[in-house]
């Protein structure tokens, strides 16, 4: 609540470093594991850090702009690039924001289709996540034991709609491609065999004494603090705000499923880590619901092929993997949307980083970013 | 385009407004959803032959352009939520196929597009109470919840709206740029109360230049999303701790994301700054 | 309560526990490495690669009628298509065709919106050059489709 | 010339020993390619061994299943681009992986391949090796200070810190096994080879030696040796993940491989003390429980059946290769290195050779099982932080050795202080 006056002082010049007790590290946009070109400016005392700032916008790519001068249809696939390693998400929100706008809903079948392959694409960001965080914090194999098995999910993507990660898999109004011929049988098989390799993941993680150092006690939001910073995701849940969009408001089918929204109780990496883990579960339940209870039926919606919706505005958001993804459009009653604005989740939660990191030692910097689970794509758009 | 789409036929001749009134999807999201597949006729509608495309292409806009507010229905009081589309779309029923083809000439029968319609409830009495015109509007959109009010009481709304009606989330804060209106610029923020489960967009009006005071002190949140509407917009907030570009360079020129940012003439520019040589693009 | 986790601690079950995995997955038969060239992957159906103009196989003419939609549903608005109305046939026929393979991002808007099943993203996926030159495509190149190249000595 | 080697390998000692300076240098030449090859074979194997724990397959391009690798990779560091940062300071900087190879390689002086197979025996082997080793972390600060840039600075500021902490446990565990050569036997020595030859007399390797207190030493010089040389998960100094690549962030080409080469020769010379300390050195297994010449005998085939072994997984992969144009010279190439472990197999079958050669190969195969401990850590475990590893060293490592120390005292000294209570007592 209060005014912020510790802002870091960076356009004083460092003092030779003998002579200074401070020293600022610049850590990216070439680094390791800023996962991708986040750049982050550490005031440090030693290894302790005192401050942080991020600089970002190194992939901006103006994407807010682009929608501008594009049809609705358009700008689809232009969405997947923002978190391209959850694009099904950002295709289903997108979608969905703007059959709001045409009052359009998608058949059930194609609804159901819709939370199958969203549900999915959260294991497969959250796979990424735990590999990725797992080599920030120096274990090495999880990475390729995740990559192994979001190959699979990866492979349902490009057998339902012919690309793997950028996917366009969802239309305005619906799905245009029909299931194909195999398609439960394969998200059952999935379902199958990714729990026991989740089990697998959890040996090599969950009770590591070193895992459990590194992430216990490191990078602690509390509630008011995350609702304060706009927090939202796997990471308001670890600390122990019961919230989920998917429960909250359900969109999609999701009221015909029953999950469980995981949550944490201290808000600190493990918590996130744990929850994260869960969430891969509860999906993987959603999924085999989900594939059981497929209905039969068109999968889109009568929508005019020129899709000009009425003059209005309309914000729509999703339980994306990393938080809430939102869509704020503003229609002028042309093909082209006038305004198109993104709530992007990682953009909101990486502003959490300075509060979590400081006091804390350079390697937890490391652990918190990956934490966060940013995609500098939907950071920067 | 699907083949389910190609038979749609979104020309509907009748002038009265949609059957089903829109349904504000009150007490939470859920019933909302299901009382939008109730009335929405979408769902199953079958395919019919692809005759009257080009029809649809033309009748949609007049529709869209002369759409003018309809009849009021009944404001839900409830928490209502961005769940699912309540109202039924225009030009979505496929009723008569033989007036497709006179119906693109004929100016007056157009369907109704969703029409905001006042929101009605204590949290908007309270406010009007307090502030009276400043508050300019208050309404709901395809079940959505607007307020749009002076750019000079926009501050204490939104400090009341935490404080007193437990809005403690700012989901984001945008703006939109009008070029021809006078005042330029529709400042939207969105808020979300976990108490109430709902969603309200804030909304004021100001001028180019003109200056609105800083909510980070209200939600930390805003720190970023204020810079960023600095960084797209050029708008100012007073008391910022730390404005300055967030996406772009420092050195960038102009606000990219205002109506009149010319895109080509950026490019071309730095190009020959930089590389010497004429754009390609 | 508390005996059981320290012996636990200090007997380093923890660890080797993790080790145990690791352990295990050695055999070279678990290894998920594809030899790329030689090994190649299974491309499905659906795959959006390299553009290829379909003709039609009885007469060889090209199944494209210039309707233009392609071109207008490309958001990149890669694609080119100039036509002209043969007066003998009354037929439009293409005059030139350009797809600019370096800016597309495989949507598959221009194959959905393609009446006639004459443009189609194919399963091809290896379209690296050295220059960007070769990556406008005119008609003929098009038409030829991918030709994977074989790599061999 | 045949007859002056013949006649100085009969007289079973070492160079150092026996001071003959042209043999000593022989055996210098002999250690620095051997531990050279040694490094190479290592690069190999543990990007390997990591590779398939990752479910990869590793290097397969150079060469049949990348056996040429590591030469390729050291081809590529010896002509790539030699950068010194601009602001450096020049002398340091050109310095420091010097100083860091020098003092790994310096270790092997005393490190005993076998009874003679030394370069020299010194009296105080241990201390030398452990005062030696201890010296690399000054080329390490050298390194990250004269880079001057943030990353190499804090990871040789860690280094050092984290050397100097390891160090004590390190020691600690090591003066109770020295302890454990004196105690029954009362003739206490240093020597690297006496050290061994005291686990000889005492008919037991000095792991299981007081079990479990042999044992604890061992346990926490294998701990603290992880954390000396950097490694896994104990490698904070070079850190990629969070200090992009340490102290040597700033060294490429050359300079970068002799930092490499400094790594790994410094990995095989503390297994190298940690085998000669506790795991019997140069000994084969059961050397008195399965002993008698028929034993003997057939231990001696071991290492012969082991070149047979590796042979046999040649051949097989010669047969199982891909049978297309592309991949014959691989095939000719996998099949002739395959020929070529047979016919060392069939050296190592001479009795002449074969006896010569026993020590050495059990020191080997005792320093491999650790080093491919290494390579398994590695692949599993995350990364300790700095405090953390700190806590690990001061709080849990070193009361651990000092116990063990003072424990293996007191139990050395049993039958002296019992004899002593009941004299009181009487």
């Amino acid at each position: 609540m209060s005014e912020r006056t510790d802002y870091l002082d960076l356009d004083t010049k460092d003092e030779t470093f003998l002579d200074a007790t401070e020293l600022v590290l610049n850590m990216g946009p070439q680094h390791p594991s800023t996962h991708g070109v986040l750049r982050v400016i550490l005031k440090l005392d030693g290894e302790k850090v005192l401050g942080t700032e991020c600089v970002i916008g190194y992939l901006h790519r103006g994407v807010e702009k682009i929608a501008e001068n594009r049809t609705y249809a358009m700008f689809n696939p232009y969405v997947d690039r923002m978190d391209y390693v959850a694009a099904v998400s950002n295709g289903l929100g997108y979608c969905e924001a703007v059959e709001k706008l045409l009052s359009v809903e998608a058949p059930p079948r194609a609804q159901y289709i819709r939370v199958i392959l969203t549900e999915l694409c959260r294991i497969a960001s959250h796979q990424v996540w735990l590999g990725t965080h797992a080599l920030d914090i120096g274990a090495i194999t999880p990475l390729f034991y995740c990559f192994r098995d979001r190959e699979e999910v990866l492979k349902i993507f490009e057998k339902y709609c012919g690309a793997r990660l950028t996917t366009h898999a969802f239309r305005i109004g619906g799905c245009i491609y029909e299931a194909y011929e195999g398609f439960e049988q394969d998200c059952k098989k999935f379902c199958d065999a990714f729990l026991p390799k989740l089990d697998e993941y959890e040996e090599l993680l969950t009770t590591n004494r070193i895992w459990v150092e590194r992430t216990k006690g490191v990078g602690i939001l509390n509630p008011e603090d995350c609702i304060a910073l706009g927090v939202t995701g796997p990471v308001l849940r670890a600390s122990g705000v019961k919230w989920d969009l998917r429960k909250a408001q359900p969109y999609e089918s999701y009221k015909d499923f029953d999950f469980m929204i995981p949550t944490g109780l201290h808000g600190d990496t493990y918590d996130r880590y744990l929850v994260r883990i869960e969430e891969m579960r509860q999906a993987a339940r959603i999924i085999r619901q989900a594939v059981d209870g497929l209905p039969q039926g068109p999968i889109m919606a009568m929508v005019p092929k020129v899709i000009k919706p009425p003059v209005g505005e309309v914000y729509h958001s999703i339980e994306a993997p990393k938080g809430e993804l939102g869509y704020f459009i503003v229609s002028d009653a042309s093909t082209q949307p006038y305004r198109i604005r993104v709530r992007p989740p990682s953009f909101v939660n990486l502003q959490a980083l300075d509060k979590m990191v400081r006091g804390l030692l350079v390697a937890d910097v490391v652990a918190v970013i990956g934490t966060l689970d940013i995609v500098l794509g939907e950071v920067d758009r | 385009m699907p083949e389910e789409t190609k038979g749609t036929d979104p020309v509907s001749p009748e002038p009265s407004s949609p059957a089903g009134a829109p349904v504000a999807s009150g007490e939470g999201a859920g019933s909302g959803a299901k009382a939008s597949a109730e009335t929405s006729p979408s769902s199953a509608a079958p395919t019919v032959p692809p005759t009257s495309v080009p029809a649809a292409k033309a009748e949609v806009p007049s529709a869209a352009k002369t759409a003018e507010p309809a009849a009021a229905a009944p404001a839900a009081d409830k928490p209502a939520t961005p769940a699912k589309p309540a109202v039924p779309a225009t030009g979505e029923k496929p009723t008569a196929p033989a007036a497709a083809k006179p119906a693109a000439a004929k100016p007056v029968p157009k369907p109704e597009g969703p029409k905001p319609e006042p929101w009605e409830a204590e949290l908007v009495t309270r406010l009007r109470s307090q502030y009276g015109s400043g508050v300019k509007e208050a309404s709901t959109y395809l079940g959505q919840k607007y307020l749009v009010v002076d750019s000079s009481i926009v501050y204490e709304i939104l400090l009341r709206m935490r404080q007193d009606e437990m809005f403690d989330y700012c989901v984001d804060i945008t703006a939109v740029h009008y070029p021809k209106r006078e005042a330029q610029f529709d400042i939207v923020y969105i808020l979300y109360s976990f108490h109430h489960n709902q969603r309200v967009r804030v909304k004021t009006q100001i001028k180019d230049g003109e200056r609105l005071r800083t909510v980070v002190g209200i939600w930390e949140t805003a720190n970023w999303l204020e810079r960023e509407v600095f960084d797209m917009f050029g708008i100012e907030f007073d008391g910022h701790p730390d404005l300055k570009r967030i996406l772009l360079p420092d050195g960038w020129k102009g606000y990219p994301l205002r109506k009149d940012y010319p895109i080509l003439q950026q490019d071309q520019e730095w190009v020959h700054i930089n590389l010497g040589i004429e754009s390609g693009q | 309560m508390k005996l059981a986790p320290l012996v636990r601690k200090i007997l380093l079950v923890d660890l080797i526990k993790g080790l145990k995995v690791t352990f295990h997955y050695q055999p070279p038969s678990e290894a998920i490495t594809e030899q790329y060239p030689l090994e190649r992957p299974v491309i499905f159906e659906r795959f959006r690669g390299q553009p290829r103009l379909n003709s039609n196989p009885d007469t060889g003419e090209s199944l494209c009628i210039v309707c233009n939609l392609c071109a207008l549903a490309c958001p990149e608005q890669l694609i080119v298509v100039k036509g002209e109305r043969n007066p003998a046939t009354k037929r439009k026929e293409v005059v030139s065709w350009t797809y600019d393979v370096s800016r597309c991002m495989f949507c598959g808007l221009c194959e959905e919106a393609c009446s006639t099943d004459a443009l189609e993203l194919t399963q091809d996926y290896e379209m690296a050059l050295y220059s960007r030159e070769g990556m406008v495509l005119d008609q003929a190149a098009l038409e030829r489709g991918p030709e994977p190249v074989k790599y061999a000595k | 010339m045949i007859e002056y080697i013949k006649g100085y390998l009969s007289t079973g000692t070492t160079p150092g020993e026996a001071g003959n300076l042209f043999w000593a240098t022989v055996y210098i030449l002999l250690v620095i390619v051997g531990v050279s090859v040694a490094v190479l074979c290592m690069n190999w194997l543990e990007r390997k061994i990591l590779a398939h724990m990752q479910i990869r397959l590793g290097p397969m391009r150079v060469g049949p299943h990348g056996l040429l690798q590591p030469f390729a990779d050291a081809l590529k560091l010896l002509i790539k681009e030699d950068i010194i940062p601009h602001d450096a300071d020049k002398l340091v900087f050109w310095s420091a992986p010097v100083v860091v190879t020098m003092t790994a390689f310096t270790t092997f002086l005393v490190v005993p391949f076998g009874r003679t197979h030394a370069v020299t025996d010194m009296n105080i082997g241990v201390l030398f090796m452990l005062g030696v080793s201890s010296l690399g972390v000054l080329g390490i600060i050298m390194a990250g200070w004269s880079s001057n840039s943030h990353y190499p600075l804090m990871g040789s500021l860690r280094s050092s810190a984290q050397m100097v902490s390891y160090e004590i446990a390190m020691g600690l565990a090591i003066v109770s096994a020295v302890l454990m050569t004196s105690l029954q036997t009362g003739t206490g020595t240093l020597s690297m080879i006496g050290i061994v030859e005291a686990q000889a007399s005492q008919h037991t390797w000095f792991i299981f030696k007081f079990f479990p207190l042999g044992f604890l030493a061992f346990a926490v010089f294998a701990i603290a040796m992880v954390a000396e040389t950097n490694r896994a998960p104990f490698d904070l100094p070079e850190a990629e993940s969070e200090l992009v690549a340490g102290f040597h962030t700033e060294y490429s080409g050359f300079r970068w491989s002799l930092f490499f080469l400094a790594e790994y020769s410094a990995m095989l010379a503390v297994s190298s003390i940690a085998v000669t300390l506790w795991l019997g050195g140069w000994m084969r297994p059961f050397p008195t429980w399965l002993g008698g010449s028929t034993w003997n005998m057939a231990f001696s085939f071991l290492p012969a059946l082991t070149f047979f072994v590796l042979a046999a997984m040649c051949f097989l992969g010669t047969i199982r290769m891909p049978k297309i144009p592309q991949f014959r010279i691989q095939t000719i190439g996998l099949g002739t290195f395959g020929a070529l472990l047979g016919f060392v197999g069939l050296v190592l079958l001479v009795p002449a050779v074969s006896v010569r050669v026993q020590d050495i190969y059990w020191f080997v195969v005792k320093v491999a099982f650790f080093m491919y401990l290494y390579i398994w850590y590695r692949g599993t475990f995350p990364r300790y932080r700095f405090d953390q590893l700190m806590k690990v060293g001061w709080k849990v490592l070193l009361p651990t050795g000092l116990g063990v120390l003072i424990a293996t005292a007191l139990w050395g000294l049993m039958p002296q202080l019992s004899a002593a209570i009941t004299g009181v007592l009487q």
